[in-house]
């Protein structure tokens, strides 16, 4: 503070400058004391700023990071600019330095002057130039930050998982051998699934005293954030119950298309046509395969690829289960002669020939076709040759598309997660972020994330549960984003446009005081909202127009 | 206009492509000097307002660029950027107020050599166009 | 099918007694129409319970001082209401609303929007220079009878809008030689109305619609004809300084615009402000600037903000006290944009607003929309 | 006082201080009105290089915005500027000043005995070029020219306060005066003989006399302003478009009051209004603003007039607030914008005042 003359008392602002040579990687391009000195010679256009500018070899070593936090004390620093690195490397580095002392981490502020300057602007003079401009944006820019302060959440480490097949089963159990709280809620009488086979960690979950099991349950609703979760269940006999967990995984499965949706396809309920799932589960539980009046079949076929091209995507898993089935009928009952009908066979992965190695050593017949009709009982197998086959079978089984489970929409809207193009939860990223969404806390595991084999869903399971492990752990608090967007009641006007486009459900109405509020919890700090709100009533902490604004200026002058 | 020496704004988003400017810095790939970038956290945060006062108050050309369609770390957000671009684009066109000066790209972390084409290209660009005339117009 | 008022001597007289039935019926709880001001040189929206306050209002007011769409938002913004109100107004009043309900501004569940075939208004400042010649004009607008262009909005000249059946209850009276006026529902509040008043709807309408689809065809030609002008007027960084050039900043056109639903403009906002030393700096590298600083800014933003709702409804020129064909130029930047996202501001039809949605396939040569141009008559290779 | 001769005309003369005060680097820029030829119109023009200056028409009888109001932000730059302002246009910026929204710092003002202003219709309609040259002939003489904006005729203040340079056009020539020492040591090396000499008495007297005679014409037709039904007279027909608060140099927030949440009604408050009164006009509060405007800025209203050039429905608002202003002023024997050291009233008080007020 500083008496002027008028009596008026006035903040002064110490903004500390500091250059990091980066060995040659700086200083061997750019002049750094004619930046300091260009940078000092205009130091008046700052009204009540002192600035204190030094350079240094490297800022990111141990030394440098002491030196760093020494002058940030001993100079008393209220701002402060590190010229150096990309923020992608170093921000957090300095950020830690400024912890250290009683600055704002968020009152300092990274410039890239090396992968946007020395690196890459081959004339020396012109390096030097843009080094400067680039840090005089960034003093313009770190007076008008603000401090902001993280506070950290107390965290609920259980979970619940949304559906008790194979994949929910393994996320149940991965999570419970860490002694975590699992709530495994699911909708239908019995565990399992639709994988077609009892699995081994059925028995394990219902016996796993950390795993509570809710049958014929449903999620009805949902509020919160990652560690802080309220969900709504309500069970088939119409009874609600409120849990609380810190992580929610979704491995509520998928479906079979229709196989008839294609008109290729059709037949009638007194037709022995089966879908291949349900010829599983019957092979499993009776041990054969039986027409309806008891006696066996003579002709079996299976015919591959059902749906593959209304769906528009290989489900990538049928080829291999369909010759496991077709196998598996020829070495229980030798008698029935079975046939596969396939257009492409895609079997990946070093199992996959086994398996079409297997299916052949036990007798199936392997017809490839260019496409293949039903009607009835009677399949129309247009051959590679061109010709065309009409044969009658005693049962048909259609390898159906897997598709999205029926309650993958609903859950979507409730949680706000994106569906892909072909109707499944969509992962938060692709490469870097598989088995999240872009709800923070809500992963998802199985085929409700797309086809894929049993083994894949299990994987995914225990992907979802060591992310559940490692971001929910017991005794630690989580930070949430602090450079989220707050909402400036006195201008909001309620219009809306904030909440349609904010991809995390962070802003809700309050239609009482017609205006839109954010869940400063749930935020990313993306920044949409912000751009869709004509008042400016949105500022998004920390990248605030009137921060980027002074960027701007500087570079444009 | 041999001393032209464009003031070029690029917007980029944190993610994507303010990542492939780092790679194609660590590349030592050759970029303009004209160009001047700010990071923002996506490419959703680019409102209108931003764009439009950056050329009132003097920038020769503004790019935007962000994850491609699809690979938004936000889920979505390109997508609505794309829209507001595309609106934006639309009011420049239909004042004929050289909507060329204002492009957006989508270069995606991994493109350090794509990043450094983009800018180059859009650099020559403007170089090219010469000053706006919203710079040099002294009744605004 | 509609159903039909009988007209006695004066059609808006006709139209106020209906107000007034459906009032004394409790079919509505209140009516909101326009009545003089006490000066006698304008007019005013008046919500009222109370029946016989209608005889002193007036079903069509010769101006719009202020844009309807407004006072239904200053009415139903806020908080949860239960009165039925019904709101006669201009089609183009009726489309903000409309617009303004998408942006949360105007709640409509409670709201009877009614609209009536609107000949178009009286320019404010020249009513209230001779509120009495501007009565007169009025009345020979509504008897169809040609008045000079000059004399009225010139908005409401290329207006093809001016008979909207989107809203609840439409007053058609064009080509009907002013003896009765059309009842046409457009919802089912609309319908419930006339049922209450065991009003069948049983007219055919073939004379009323070929009135107004030649009144269109006149308009969209006045139109297209307008928006070639303006388009040629308003090219280039030029351009916008000509038709600009008296631009005063006062902001009246944001200010008496429905869709400018803003608190605070934004553009008036602090953030919006550059820094005194930058904008000296701006000052300094063209040699001069123009002050109040960004005219042009605020015009192109409201332009990016509001023409993608914009219903051309003329509020802005009106109250320009610079002369400045605001309108025509927003009207003009709205056609392009409503059809480059092919929305129409102001209809019913369920379109969500374009910057509230995307699409993933699409605009997806966004860049090349440039690219493959040739920049300002460059070869670019 | 020590004031220079003018060889030529004010304006060329001030246009060429101007100028000169540019290229010898004393100021950054100048702020003034100029012509702009491209459209045949006029603004407000910031100019920084001095070749942009034969442009510049210092004295155009034209109020394009309150150059106090314009210049209000720019002025806290810490670049020095030399400003020719219209006295109303000085004081709006003085009483700015006041609230922290400029500063007198690094500024040099210049100012005239002001002739008064044309309407903008005037302007617009490009009747300048007919309409100036008379003006000039006639405000010589110390006449009235015609066709000028109703508060302009009634202005009393048209004798500059506090500028560091104030020009006066007499029937002897023009002079321009020097008032401040940043006046002198700006001015040093400008040509020009050096008098001792003051502006011409009789001449402002004349001019006061029909100005005063014209303000007691304007506040009698405004006599109905009094009380509710001639306050709803008066304001009946306004459309809350709030342009003359937007351009009024004292309100200066950024956000009225008027405009906030504070004013923004919940559907049942109208509801139980409606009950109540049988009738409501919406959007509510028409009155209110004015008569809140009143309470806020009239003691400070310098009498610009651009309030009564905006409004769309032509309102005399500018004659209402100068009518109240004096009358408020007047209780603290304030006058707004004189001095900028002169506080607020109603930002101190003194304990022996007022007495009983109710």
């Amino acid at each position: 503070m500083s008496e002027t003359g008028t009596g008026k008392t006035e903040m002064t602002a110490r903004v500390g400058v500091y250059l990091c040579e980066c060995g040659p990687n700086i200083a061997g391009k750019i002049d750094l004391d004619k930046v300091m000195a260009d940078i000092l010679s205009e130091s008046d256009r700052y009204r009540n700023v002192e600035l204190v500018i030094r350079r240094y070899g490297f800022l990111c070593s141990g030394p440098g990071k002491q030196y760093l936090e020494d002058e940030i004390k001993e100079n008393g620093l209220t701002h402060l600019v590190v010229a150096a690195c990309s923020p992608r490397d170093h921000d957090s580095t300095f950020m830690g330095v400024c912890a250290r002392t009683d600055l704002n981490p968020y009152l300092y502020r990274i410039v890239n002057i090396r992968e946007q300057c020395s690196w890459v602007i081959t004339d020396p003079e012109e390096a030097t130039e843009r080094a400067a401009t680039y840090i005089r944006g960034s003093i313009s820019r770190v007076l008008r930050q603000s401090s902001l302060f993280e506070k950290p959440l107390e965290i609920n480490p259980d979970a619940v998982v949304i559906g008790g097949g194979a994949a929910g089963m393994e996320a149940a159990l991965a999570l419970s051998s860490d002694l975590r709280r699992v709530f495994l809620v699911e909708k239908s009488a019995s565990l399992g699934g639709g994988c077609g086979i009892t699995m081994p960690q059925e028995k394990a979950v219902i016996e796993d005293p950390n795993v509570d099991i809710y049958l014929e349950t449903q999620m009805s609703s949902v509020i919160g954030f990652l560690g802080n979760f309220e969900i709504g269940l309500k069970s088939a006999d119409g009874k609600d119950e409120e849990i609380t967990a810190g992580a929610i995984i979704l491995a509520i499965g998928s479906d079979y298309s229709d196989p008839q949706e294609s008109g290729r396809i059709s037949f009638s309920e007194s037709d022995e046509v089966h879908i291949l799932a349900e010829a599983e589960r019957t092979l499993e539980a009776a041990g054969d395969l039986k027409l309806r009046d008891g006696t066996m079949p003579e002709t079996i076929a299976v015919v591959h690829c059902v749906g593959r091209e209304e769906q528009g995507y290989c489900s990538g898993v049928c080829c291999s289960s369909s010759l496991k089935l077709a196998a598996a009928i020829r070495r229980l009952s030798p008698e029935t002669a079975v046939t596969s009908v396939y257009r492409d066979l895609c079997l990946p992965g070093a199992d996959g020939e086994n398996v079409l190695r297997m299916a052949r050593e036990s007798g199936v017949e392997l017809i490839r076709t260019k496409g293949t009709s039903l009607s009835g009982m009677e399949l129309d197998l247009e051959k590679m040759d061109g010709t065309s086959e009409k044969r009658s079978f005693d049962m048909i089984i259609p390898a159906a598309a897997i598709v999205p489970a029926a309650d993958t929409v609903s859950l979507a809207e409730m949680l706000r997660i994106p569906l892909d193009e072909h109707g499944f939860f969509k992962e938060a990223h692709r490469m870097t972020d598989p088995a999240g969404t872009t709800t923070e806390g809500v992963f998802i595991a199985g085929t409700a994330h797309g086809p894929m084999s049993v083994m894949s869903s299990m994987r995914f399971a225990r992907a979802c549960a060591g992310q559940v492990l490692t971001r929910l752990v017991p005794g630690e608090r989580i930070v949430p984003e602090v450079k989220v967007t707050e909402i400036l009641e006195a201008y909001c006007t309620g219009c809306g446009n904030c909440l349609d486009v904010c991809v995390y459900g962070a802003i809700y109405a309050d239609t009482d005081r017609g205006i839109s509020v954010v869940n400063e919890a749930v935020c990313r700090g993306c920044g949409n909202c912000f751009a869709s709100c004509p008042s400016g009533a949105l500022r998004t902490r920390h990248f605030t127009n009137e921060q980027i604004f002074r960027e701007v200026d500087e570079a444009l002058r | 206009m041999p001393d032209f020496h464009p003031r070029i704004i690029g917007f980029l988003c944190n993610w994507c492509t303010y990542a492939a400017a780092d790679l194609a810095g660590s590349s030592k790939l050759e970029l303009p000097p004209e160009f001047t970038v700010i990071r923002v956290m996506c490419s959703s945060r680019i409102d209108h307002n931003l764009i439009l006062s950056t050329f009132y108050r003097g920038a020769d050309g503004i790019l935007v660029a962000g994850c491609h369609p699809g690979d938004c770390h936000y889920g979505e957000g390109n997508y609505y950027a794309r829209r507001r671009f595309a609106l934006l684009k639309k009011v420049m066109e239909t004042l004929d107020l050289e909507p060329e000066r204002l492009e957006l790209r989508w270069v995606s972390a991994a493109e350090g050599n794509r990043y450094a084409e983009v800018v180059n290209e859009f650099t020559d660009r403007i170089r090219k166009l010469g000053p706006s005339p919203i710079r040099t117009s002294t009744r605004l | 099918m509609a159903a039909v008022l009988p007209v006695g001597s004066d059609l808006s007289g006709a139209m106020n007694r209906f107000l007034k039935t459906i009032l004394e019926k409790d079919i509505v709880d209140a009516v909101l129409m326009p009545m003089k001001v006490p000066s006698g040189d304008s007019f005013a929206w008046i919500i009222m319970s109370d029946s016989s306050i209608v005889d002193d209002a007036e079903a069509m007011a010769p101006v719009m001082p202020v844009q309807g769409a407004r006072a239904l938002r200053s009415l139903t913004r806020k908080g949860e209401g239960s009165i039925r109100v019904l709101a006669l107004m201009r089609p183009c009043e009726i489309r903000a609303a409309i617009e303004l309900s998408k942006l949360g501004q105007v709640k409509t569940e409670n709201l009877i929007l009614a609209a009536y075939d609107c000949p178009g208004a009286v320019p404010m400042d020249s009513f209230v220079s001779d509120p009495s010649s501007g009565e007169d004009l009025f009345r020979k607008m509504l008897a169809g009878e040609d008045v000079s262009a000059g004399e009225v909005k010139p908005s409401c000249t290329s207006c093809v809008e001016f008979s909207m059946t989107d809203a609840d209850l439409h007053f058609g009276h064009f080509g009907l030689g002013g003896t009765e006026v059309l009842l046409i529902p457009g919802s089912p509040k609309g319908m419930e109305i006339l049922e209450a008043l065991e009003l069948p709807a049983d007219r055919e309408t073939s004379i009323w619609d070929e009135a107004v689809r030649k009144r269109r065809e006149k308009q969209v030609a006045s139109r297209d004809a307008a928006f070639e002008e303006t388009g040629e007027n308003i090219r280039g960084v030029q351009g916008m300084l000509n038709v600009f050039a008296d631009c005063i900043s006062c902001r009246n056109c944001r200010a008496a615009c429905p869709i400018c639903y803003c608190r605070l403009c934004h553009f008036e906002s602090e953030t919006a402000k550059q820094d005194p030393n930058s904008r000296l700096d701006s000052a300094v590298t063209r040699g001069g600037i123009s002050l109040p600083a960004d005219r042009m800014l605020f015009h192109t933003g409201r332009m990016t903000h509001m023409s993608l709702s914009c219903v051309s409804c003329g509020q802005c020129s009106d109250a320009c006290p610079a002369d400045i064909p605001v309108a025509q130029v927003f009207s003009f930047v709205a056609d392009r944009t409503q059809k480059a996202f092919e929305y129409s501001a102001g209809r019913n039809d369920g379109d969500p607003l374009p910057l509230r949605s995307f699409m993933k396939s699409e605009l997806s040569g966004i860049h090349e929309m440039v690219s493959d141009a040739e920049p300002g008559g460059h070869a670019h290779e | 006082m020590n004031s220079i001769v003018m060889k030529q005309d004010a304006s060329t003369a001030i246009r060429e201080l101007l100028a000169y005060l540019l290229s010898s680097s004393r100021v950054d820029a100048v702020l003034t009105m100029r012509q702009v030829p491209e459209t045949g119109s006029c603004d407000l023009g910031l100019i920084t290089d001095p070749s942009g200056m034969v442009e510049a028409e210092p004295f155009l009888p034209v109020m394009t915005a309150n150059a106090g109001q314009a210049l209000s932000s720019i002025s806290m730059s810490g670049k020095r500027i030399a400003a020719v302002l219209k006295p109303c246009e000085l004081r709006g910026f003085t009483e700015r000043v006041k609230r922290e929204q400029g500063s007198f710092d690094n500024l040099l003002t210049i100012s005239s005995i002001c002739g008064g202003v044309f309407p903008l219709e005037k302007v617009i309609s490009g009747d300048l070029e007919k309409l100036v040259p008379r003006y000039i002939e006639k405000t010589a003489r110390a006449e009235a020219p015609r066709g000028l904006r109703e508060t302009c005729k009634a202005c009393e203040e048209f004798v500059p306060m506090n500028a560091d340079i104030s020009v006066s056009v007499t029937e002897h020539g023009s002079l321009m005066h020097l008032h401040s020492d940043r006046a002198e040591e700006y001015t040093e090396g400008f040509e020009g003989e050096r008098i001792e000499a003051r502006a011409d008495q009789s001449h402002i007297d004349r001019m006061m006399k029909s100005r005063s005679a014209a303000k007691g014409k304007l506040f009698q037709s405004l006599e109905k302003s009094s009380g509710l039904d001639g306050l709803v007279d008066l304001f009946g027909k306004c459309v809350g478009c709030h342009g003359c608060s937007r351009v009024c140099p004292i309100c200066y927030c950024q956000h009225c009051d008027f405009e906030s949440i504070n004013f923004d009604y919940n559907q049942p408050y109208f509801q139980e209004s409606l009950e109540a009164r049988g009738a409501l006009r919406l959007p509510p509060d028409t009155i209110l603003f004015q008569l809140g405007r009143l309470t806020h800025m009239s003691f400070s209203c310098v009498g610009c007039g651009m309030c009564s050039d905006v409004c769309p429905v032509s309102i005399p608002v500018a004659g209402i607030f100068k009518k109240t202003g004096e009358r408020t002023a007047g209780l603290f024997d304030y006058v707004p914008g004189r001095d900028s050291e002169e506080p607020i009233p109603v930002m101190v008080f003194k304990e022996e005042e007022l007495g009983d007020i109710g």
